[in-house]
């Protein structure tokens, strides 16, 4: 049997990637690591072009999926669409207009507590961050809104935001 | 292997009219996976014809063989269960036939059928072992679809951000009612983004802060800001010398 | 892309045999089953002569190693795989052949107690299931085999296991 389909083989039906210090069992001392290396550089050019792609990752060799089958795949188990609570969008949407506010003004705004991990989840989106802090007793972080997230938002500024015609609380 | 010696001597002593020849007994009764499997290897061992068992031959064999075995250790239920099956089954036989009742079952059917089922059975299990099984013979391909397993999350576009405001708007309508309008947005961004621009620096000076590319709008919106920064005592604004350089700071507690 | 590639990605990242319903959906419905079917033909002569083979199965279709890949593949795990106790194979023959049976049914033929761990471990293989109760009184559970059982099994149908042997062997 043809060494390379071997280790294709063994690649393909192994969840871990495999180090070459691995691979090289596979022949039983009969393959140096040099001709292993040179075999999985062939394995990778054979796979060029496929949805698949041969990479070397920390731990030794895996194949995986190639970014544009992501599209195809996911067709296969359709997840409905994740969405927000009204606290988290009302959260974002009061450091999106009101910037750059404290956790203070926002509770005072919605007239309830704001709970750490709303925040914590837009900062570790980079949706949002603090920008500094105010300058009261405690020195509460003032939150701000992102590039990332006017990015994100197809937006160019903050003020691109949809106007607000209606009368709205100032903090 | 269970294997019971007193003195060096097997305590284990033969029933003379049992056939198992030495060597079988070895084959101690945990190898067995119960009565019938005991009883299908008797019936083989001794080429009894199971559709015509010889009861008392078959009876007298699983007796010995169970006496030996209990003496070695203790025997499951069912061994002795089958014990008093094969001894009824046997008792049956013996008696005479009322000659009016011509189609009386044989004793021994339902005993042949559980054998013959057992058999087959068994049988099947060994095919099936003898199959080719993942993980065992053959492997599966397993390679990671990664980007899939990352969470995906919420979308949020910018009406969604107008309709949470004025959900707040709405609840907290009858308190103090003032206009937030596209200018006012636009300072706030401005406050933002000299905030983030002081951040890790001691000042910037008050010009540097004035995208000067920008137009008018955006420079009067800046300057706008940088009061309100004030006004909110989130900045201080130095000048050391007359008309020397302006400089802006972020203002920390004293 | 290549529509063979995008269904060899899925196949190869699936640990479970896709039915060509499946398939189809990668697709979007820009392609019919008869034209998955002339794909998946494609494939499995594509994958002729390598380590691999794409197979049909009780579940869909799948890629598996071939038998010969076997001795090497074992080299990178020196633990034998485990082996079932003939208690365990028994009673899995009894579900297969005989199915649907209670825990009853298979104590019955077997003439011995069965013991919960055996059908635990079978059902956490998801190899057999509950199908129903049957009416009697305590409704005891009614076992099946399960299509993973047939695709681990490398088997289309039940009727393919093999077939029971008729009658015990006079020797």
């Amino acid at each position: 049997m043809n060494p390379e389909l071997i280790v294709e083989a063994a690649l393909l039906t192994s969840s871990d990637a495999l180090p070459v210090s691995q691979i090289v069992k596979l022949f039983e001392g009969e393959m140096d690591r040099f001709e292993i290396e040179n075999l999985l550089a062939g394995l990778q050019k054979k796979w060029t072009g496929s949805g698949l792609e041969l990479a070397e990752v920390a731990g030794g060799w895996r194949f995986r999926t190639r970014p544009e089958m992501k599209k195809f795949l996911e067709r296969l188990n359709p997840q409905k669409p994740p969405r927000y609570s009204r606290a988290a969008l009302e959260t974002l949407a009061i450091i999106a207009y009101r910037q750059p506010v404290t956790r203070g003004d926002i509770e005072e705004i919605r007239g309830v507590a704001v709970s750490p991990q709303i925040l914590k989840a837009f900062e570790d989106r980079s949706w949002i961050e603090v920008v500094g802090h105010r300058n009261v007793p405690g020195r509460p972080s003032l939150y701000a809104t992102t590039s990332k997230f006017l990015d994100d938002l197809n937006l160019r500024t903050i003020s691109e935001l949809p106007p607000l015609e209606a009368s709205l609380p100032e903090s | 292997m269970i294997e019971a010696r007193i003195h060096g001597e097997a305590i284990l002593e033969l029933p003379r009219d049992l056939y198992i020849p030495p060597d079988a007994l070895e084959v101690v009764l945990d190898t067995f996976e119960g009565p019938l499997d005991l009883l299908l290897y008797l019936i083989r061992k001794h080429n009894l014809d199971i559709l015509d068992i010889s009861m008392a031959e078959l009876t007298r064999q699983y007796l010995a063989y169970i006496d030996t075995a209990r003496q070695r250790h203790e025997l499951a239920a069912e061994y002795l269960l089958m014990a008093a099956l094969l001894i009824e089954i046997k008792s049956r036989m013996l008696l005479p036939k009322p000659s009016e009742i011509e189609e009386e079952e044989d004793p021994r059917a339902e005993l042949v059928r559980r054998l013959l089922e057992y058999e087959k059975m068994k049988l099947a299990a060994t095919a099936l072992d003898g199959l080719e099984q993942a993980e065992r013979d053959f492997f599966l391909p397993c390679v990671s679809r990664e980007w899939l397993e990352l969470p995906e999350l919420p979308g949020v576009n910018a009406e969604d951000m107008k309709t949470a405001w004025l959900a707040i708007a709405a609840r907290v309508e009858m308190a103090s009612p003032h206009k937030v309008g596209r200018e006012a947005l636009s300072i706030r961004e401005h406050m933002a983004r000299i905030l983030k621009r002081l951040q890790g620096n001691a000042y910037a000076e008050f010009s540097e802060l004035f995208d000067t590319g920008s137009g008018i709008a955006v420079f009067v919106v800046t300057f706008l800001a940088l009061l309100e920064l004030v006004r909110e005592s989130l900045v201080n604004i130095v000048q050391t010398d007359p008309l020397g350089a302006i400089y802006v700071s972020v203002k920390h507690e004293s």
